[in-house]
């Protein structure tokens, strides 16, 4: 059997169902890879870690991706897994803000490690600094939780519908205490899970045979856990090596990634074009600052997935 | 044992036979092909300099004397000789494996400089002698890091070369000032004037009472094993994004260090000093005052010393769990996850330099401070 | 001898070491009285407990047996009125201090202002011979200097019981003779009640208004000898009849010292 | 000379101080609870639309499910629930977690010490190694260990290694320090005349190295490894961080602190302190045997 | 007087301490030449260089002039070949070992065997009167038995030059008596070269073959004395005619080393 081992970008959570229920499903064993899944963190950025060598294929956002090729470190998507971002801005209501025109002067947590760009294209939008001078936003560099919001710390925190979010109503907070800025109702989201490999590994036709493998075994994983949702939190808790996680929480995050998945006429995983071409103009709009300055060439490629769906 | 003669002359001779051999030897592999060194005449030139250098350095460098001109020349044909193999990668070679004769110059190099440092450690003392010593051996570092780096194609997102960190540095001096001002000027120093403070009258408080020594240290221990990436976001929860919260994970961090330096220092004197004070009648602050604060001072440096790299880091790992946006710790978790791994080593540059600082500073201090103590009285 | 105003006052005292192996008996059934203004030297074979007894007068060890009375007071309360100037054995300075600093130290803790103490201190440093080494560091200095400093410290500040444990052992005997004439002549002048340990026969003699002799393990009194010596003395008393024939009593109540404990 | 040390080791009459004390800080701690979860509690209480009074207050911060600060009674529970109610091999048994991390700082512990001890012993004899190594030892603990821990785990996790090796070499890092300043002053703590006597037998280095700069050093390690052991496991702990869903306290941390599970924080972080509890007190315990051998006073 | 076989030739041998203020100069021009078997008295005014020269001679301390051999060697060859058995001013016992194992260091470090080197630690200790204490820690004696330890530790090894500074001044007389007897039985089944610093003129007097008399700041020889006395040598030799008349000239000498340093 072939080996192949895959990052995640975070840590063990429904998240990733797909990949979890693949391999525990047998789907990987079906088509014959030996995969090794390992699992990320706050400080584990996988293109660092697929461009060591310590990984064949990594689940990484579209922003930071490119952004680490423009690096030099040639990664290529080889398929979408979440058609649509999942991420949002919710705020207190009793801040005060009502729209976004309300942002100045207010504080706002954001995550950083590469996935602050579609906030900063966001406010470079709506033509707020970040950087702290009058007149703009204050940013907060949030940490792992939501705690700010839930202490007033800051009016605004970062949420992912499928996680964060659900914490805050896990902690008590009511629906209607909450307003929420979806990035994909702003126009200004971005791509979010998708696989990425090395520009090399894909010279090697043997390789883009294992890797089709791969995206075949896990998007059936996906179909799978997005049909068996009990089944697969259970997985994932099973594979939780923490033993921190708890079912209600995961089992929300189950539901939310579900409706991530989309339904791509072309199947589970395919990449958008206009997605695509929408996110990197998002990028390269970043004002003073874009995060990427120029449009990758070869930075996507059909190939592999289509060669996994003729499997 | 080895006669002295033998003594004498192994690590030059040594020296010099590698040198000698490394210019025989193939320098990287170009067009399908060895490349050898009298390829490149410049760089060829630059190493038998050095082998020149190794020679008179064998000769004029063992012996005695203030300062001595090899003191002087050492360093600087070393200097030259090292440019040697920096200048061949230059010319796109493909040096990682083929390369014998280049790792070779760089050892027998490194040898050059061991024995220069040895001169310079034979020197009077004096301050120049102070710096240049560690200074070339971190240069030695330095380069070897460069030459691995830059030999063997390390990639820029696992290891940037030193070279491209000063780069970095340069490109983003503003920038990395502005962090500085943040977690160093702000952070560190309050954490670190008001942990030290605290640990220190806290272990006044507990050699005085023995209620407390018996009742609270055994706490101590307790909650000094707490690590500081749990006290870190439970410390921004409660005091906020600010510079304050990375204050108390300071005062966290460096209190135990301080504590137990302090209790064993406090309990270090002498015991006929202990009782000359008795038999004066003198009370408990006389007694604290001019025999056990003396005694516990080459202790409380110590935790001084200790503390004053744990504050940097603690400052750092705290701002990982939120922060405004700037400052270290900030800049390098940012900078990390967007993959300029050479602006992170920057940081982490400024960060080993004022850390440095602040550590000779303190250790200048103490000299001055426990200038009778037997360590410093017998060189 | 003193009967009731005897500033010390020592009944059954015995002391007892406790020691990871056996224990140790320093001092068993210790009786003795001084009076105030006495001179009164121990002597006796080497660990015979001389140390051991100073040490519990000045309230440094704690007897574990008999009664120790000091001006009436206890040890303690003694201690706590800053009746001590004690030389150690060994010179026990501070070696973050110079010289000066270091016979200053006791003026510190009890309150004299600054110039006085240091004119004290310059005063009796010149008084063992050491002007000129005020700015010097403790390891500067040679032993028998060293221990010159220590004397130099107990006298500056005037206390009411001077103890002196082998002050002059490290000195020669020409400095150690100028040694003897300043104390005999400081005693003379203030009458101070010293307790003095020596191992030198004459030393002891020349001093002395009582000579105690003790012997070893324990340690126990086995003679105590009153002076016959005029109070009036100079070196030259050491060479009168009254002082060969004291000299020849101690050095017979040490050697029966010496023969208890069987070498 | 050896240095006396403070007597609070010792079990003697311990018990009454030290439950005193805890109790104080628990009566605190109640306090605090109240104060740092009242607005919240308020909030939710104003929600409901009913009146209500401070015991409603009281009640409701001793009880959160996501308290700011958790009551220590909350923080027993969960405790309890995971050390006494499951199985010790079972992920969500925090023994198990204080397993793991425990054998990696045990490892980068014994490491670190030694390269420490090695340090030390080079820079004391080599005056070469004195003046040039010295100043990096200091630099090398001004490099923020977190910021490297991802790279150490990321680069050694390419060539293979994983697991408790890289843990071990960040804890490794971070407790030399301490061991190889502690044991130079220690090493160099003799004073002049017992080198001087040694010099007259002309002693080797290596004799007087065993026979007097170690066993004066002795109180010097001491107090270093105590130092050492703490710091060694809380380089274990970050190094745990990065490598996130694995299995240690500082995972359990981290997912505690990621989904906002107070509770299970602070009975992660109570366990991570009695581990080093235990370990400080282990290394006492090897001292004072040590010293009793070595006839201190 | 010795000539060419003398075992230490010292030739216009000066020392300065380089210190923060004032350079202190502890010896100037000093000549002298010991030969093999001698038993040589340093006696002089406290401070005056006896210690600092014992070290040069030990290759402990760096003259800043003039020429030292010992055995025709440098005296860090000298030391290299183990030839020195140093007993200090001061005890310098280790505080971790216990008395008999303090005694065997030395021969831990020479490499005898162990229960040689027990034997010889037992058999030293008994002639300096500590049997009984082998287990005990140095803190738990008195000073003179720690300074006999340190005898003991020095005696035991068989040292082809022994340097003995102030061995005996923290004894009792008797002891002290005890203790020369011994000294002048091994030294004369031995005859061991003896480099020896005392203050008490008898003694010097009583052991000497040679005595060397100094002065203070900067320290110099004054006056070299061949002993008159007979080889075989008693307690009692103290009281001859002849003893006493070097004695005399001895503190002639001494006296007029004093006179140097105005006091
Ligand atoms: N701390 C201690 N623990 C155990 N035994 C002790 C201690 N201090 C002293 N001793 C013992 O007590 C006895 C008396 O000691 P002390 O120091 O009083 O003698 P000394 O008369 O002063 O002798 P020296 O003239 O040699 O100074 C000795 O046998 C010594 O071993
Ligand atoms: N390390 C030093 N630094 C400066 N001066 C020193 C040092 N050691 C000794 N001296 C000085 O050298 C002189 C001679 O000292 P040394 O110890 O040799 O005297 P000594 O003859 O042994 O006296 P004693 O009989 O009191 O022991 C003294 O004046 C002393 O102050
Ligand atoms: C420190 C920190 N950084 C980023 C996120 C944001 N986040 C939420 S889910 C997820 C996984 C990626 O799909 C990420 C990165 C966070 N919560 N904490
Ligand atoms: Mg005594
Ligand atoms: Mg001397």
């Amino acid at each position: 059997k072939d080996a192949l081992t895959l990052q995640l970008k975070w840590v063990t959570q429904a998240q990733f169902a797909g990949y979890y229920v693949a391999k525990d499903k047998g789907f990987y064993d079906d088509v014959g890879l030996d995969v090794t899944i390992k699992a990320g963190g706050p400080d584990i950025n996988p293109s660092q870690v697929i461009a060591g060598g310590g990984a064949d294929v990594v689940v990484d956002w579209m922003p930071s991706a490119m952004a680490t090729r423009e690096k030099g470190v040639p990664l290529v998507n080889i398929a979408q897994v979440f058609q649509t971002s999942g991420m949002m801005l919710t705020c207190r209501k009793d801040s005060g803000i009502k729209t976004a025109k309300d942002f100045p002067g207010r504080t706002l947590g954001v995550w950083f490690g590469g996935n602050e760009y579609p906030f900063l294209n966001w406010m470079n939008k709506l033509g707020y600094k970040t950087d702290g001078s009058a007149g703009g936003v204050k940013v907060l560099k949030q940490g792992f939780n939501v705690d700010p919001l839930l202490q007033k710390q800051a009016d605004c925190i970062s949420t992912m519908t499928y996680n964060e979010y659900w914490q805050l109503i896990e902690a008590g907070m009511k629906p209607d205490q909450l307003l929420t800025f979806k990035y994909e109702d702003e126009k200004v989201a971005t791509l979010e899970d998708g696989l990425y490999t090395l520009e090399g590994t894909l010279k090697d036709p043997a390789m883009v045979e294992k890797l089709a493998k791969f995206v075949k075994a896990s998007m059936k994983g996906w179909e799978y856990a997005r049909d068996h949702q009990d089944e697969a939190v259970k997985i994932v808790l099973e594979n939780d090596e923490t033993g921190a996680q708890t079912e209600v929480h995961q089992k929300t995050m189950m539901q939310e990634v579900a409706k991530l998945l989309g339904n791509n006429p072309k199947g589970t995983g395919w990449l958008d074009e206009t997605a695509y071409e929408h996110t990197i103009d998002t990028l390269m709009s970043g004002g003073s600052d874009p995060v990427i300055t120029k449009k990758p060439e070869n930075a996507w490629t059909h190939d592999v997935i289509e060669k996994s769906q003729k499997l | 044992m080895a006669s002295p003669v033998l003594k004498r002359w192994l690590l030059p001779g040594l020296t010099i036979a590698i040198l000698i051999t490394a210019l025989l030897l193939p320098v990287g592999y170009y067009e399908d092909d060895y490349a050898f060194w009298w390829q490149f005449p410049l760089s060829a030139l630059f190493i038998v300099i050095g082998i020149l250098g190794a020679v008179l350095g064998a000769v004029w460098g063992p012996k005695p004397g203030p300062g001595g001109i090899w003191a002087f020349l050492g360093p600087l044909i070393l200097l030259l000789a090292s440019f040697g193999p920096v200048l061949l990668p230059m010319a796109e070679l493909d040096i990682h494996l083929a390369g014998s004769g280049i790792w070779l110059a760089i050892l027998g190099l490194l040898l050059f400089a061991w024995q220069i440092m040895q001169h310079l450690t034979r020197q009077p003392r004096s301050l120049l002698w102070a710096i240049l010593v560690p200074l070339i051996f971190g240069l030695c570092l330095i380069y070897l890091w460069q030459a691995i780096v830059v030999g063997f194609e390390v990639p820029q997102v696992l290891l940037p070369s030193p070279t491209q960190i000063v780069q970095a540095i340069i490109r983003n001096w503003p920038v990395l000032m502005d962090d500085f001002r943040q977690t160093f000027l702000k952070a560190v120093i309050a954490g670190f004037i008001l942990g030290n403070a605290l640990a220190f009258i806290t272990a006044l408080l507990v050699d005085r009472i023995p209620f407390l020594q018996r009742g609270l240290l055994p706490l101590g221990n307790l909650v000094s094993a707490v690590p500081i990436v749990g006290i870190a976001p439970i410390m921004v929860m409660w005091f906020g994004f600010g510079w304050e919260s990375k204050t108390a994970v300071i005062v966290f961090m460096i209190f135990f260090p301080m504590l137990i330096n302090a209790l064993t220092g406090l309990a270090a004197a002498d015991a006929m000093l202990k009782d000359l004070m008795r038999s004066y009648g003198a009370g408990y602050w006389q007694t604290l005052l001019s025999l056990r604060l003396p005694v516990a001072m080459p202790f409380i440096f110590n935790a001084l010393k200790i503390n004053s790299t744990l504050a940097l880091i603690g400052a750092i790992v705290a701002e990982f769990f939120g922060s405004p946006i700037a400052g270290m710790g900030f800049r390098i978790s940012v900078e990390v996850a967007r993959m300029n791994v050479d602006v992170v080593w920057a940081t982490i540059a400024i960060a080993a330099l004022a850390g440095s600082i602040f550590y000779g500073l303190l250790a200048v201090l103490e000299r001055a401070v426990t200038f009778w103590h037997p360590s410093y009285r017998s060189q | 001898m003193p009967g009731d105003d005897s500033i010390i006052d020592i009944r059954n005292l015995g002391l007892t070491f406790q020691t990871a192996d056996a224990p140790v008996c320093a001092l068993s059934d210790i009786n003795l009285q001084i009076g105030a203004g006495e001179f009164v030297s121990f002597i006796g074979p080497s660990g015979c407990g001389k140390t051991t007894l100073m040490r519990i007068i000045a309230d440094l060890e704690q007897p574990t047996a008999g009664s120790i009375k000091v001006n009436g007071l206890s040890p303690r309360e003694a201690r706590l009125q800053r009746s001590y100037g004690y030389v150690f054995q060994a010179p026990a300075l501070y070696a973050w201090r110079n010289i000066l600093r270091n016979v200053t130290l006791p003026h510190e803790i009890m309150g004299t202002g600054r110039s006085e103490a240091e004119r004290k201190a310059r005063k009796y440093l010149d008084l063992v011979g050491l002007t000129g080494f005020e700015k010097k560091y403790p390891w500067q200095l040679s032993g028998g200097m060293q221990q010159r400093v220590s004397i130099a410290r107990a006298l500056s500040f005037d206390p009411q019981l001077l103890l002196m444990d082998e002050p002059f052992g490290a000195l020669d005997e020409i400095t150690r003779d100028r040694m003897n004439e300043e104390l005999l002549r400081i005693w003379a002048q203030t009458r101070k009640t010293v307790i003095f340990v020596t191992h030198s026969i004459d030393e002891a003699v020349l001093l002395s208004t009582r000579i105690v002799v003790m012997s070893a393990r324990p340690g126990r009194i086995i003679d105590v000898i009153d002076s016959p010596l005029p109070a009036d003395r100079s070196l030259d008393t050491r060479e009168t009849a009254a002082a060969h024939e004291l000299a020849h009593r101690v050095r017979q109540g040490l050697r029966a010292g010496h023969s208890y404990d069987g070498h | 000379m050896a240095t006396k040390r403070p007597g609070f080791l010792s079990p003697r009459g311990r018990l009454l101080p030290v439950l005193t004390v805890v109790a104080l800080i628990i009566v605190l701690w109640y306090g605090l609870a109240i104060c740092l979860n009242r607005q919240q509690v308020a909030e939710r209480l104003d929600g409901l639309g009913q009146p209500w009074g401070i015991s409603d207050l009281i009640a409701g911060t001793w009880s959160m499910d996501r308290p700011v600060l958790p009551a220590p009674h909350q923080v027993a529970a969960e405790f309890w629930k995971t050390t006494a109610e499951v199985a010790p091999s079972s992920k969500r048994s925090l023994i198990y977690h204080a397993g793991v991390t425990a054998s990696a700082t045990l490892v980068g512990f014994v490491f670190g010490a030694l390269l420490g001890i090695i340090l030390s012993a080079g820079i004391v004899h080599v005056r070469t190694l004195d003046r040039s190594l010295m100043p990096w030892i200091i630099a090398s603990q001004t490099v923020p260990i977190l910021a490297i821990a991802p790279m150490i785990v990321v680069v050694l996790g390419n060539i293979g290694i994983t697991g408790l090796i890289p843990k071990a070499i960040i804890s490794m890092y971070l407790c030399f320090f301490p061991v190889a300043i502690g044991m130079v002053k220690g090493l160099r703590s003799p004073d002049l005349l017992q080198l001087d006597l040694m010099r007259t037998y002309n002693a080797s280095a290596w004799q007087v190295f065993w026979k007097l700069r170690v066993p004066a050093s002795l109180p010097f390690l001491f107090s270093s490894l105590k130092v050492a052991i703490a710091i060694s496991l809380v380089g274990t702990i970050v190094g745990e961080l990065p490598t996130g869903a694995s299995a240690g306290i500082g995972a359990r941390l981290l997912s505690g602190s990621y989904y906002g599970q107070t509770v299970q924080i602070w009975s992660a972080l109570f366990m991570a302190a009695f581990l080093g509890m235990a370990m400080v007190y282990a290394i006492a315990g090897i001292e004072r045997l040590a010293l009793r051998r070595m006839g201190a006073q």
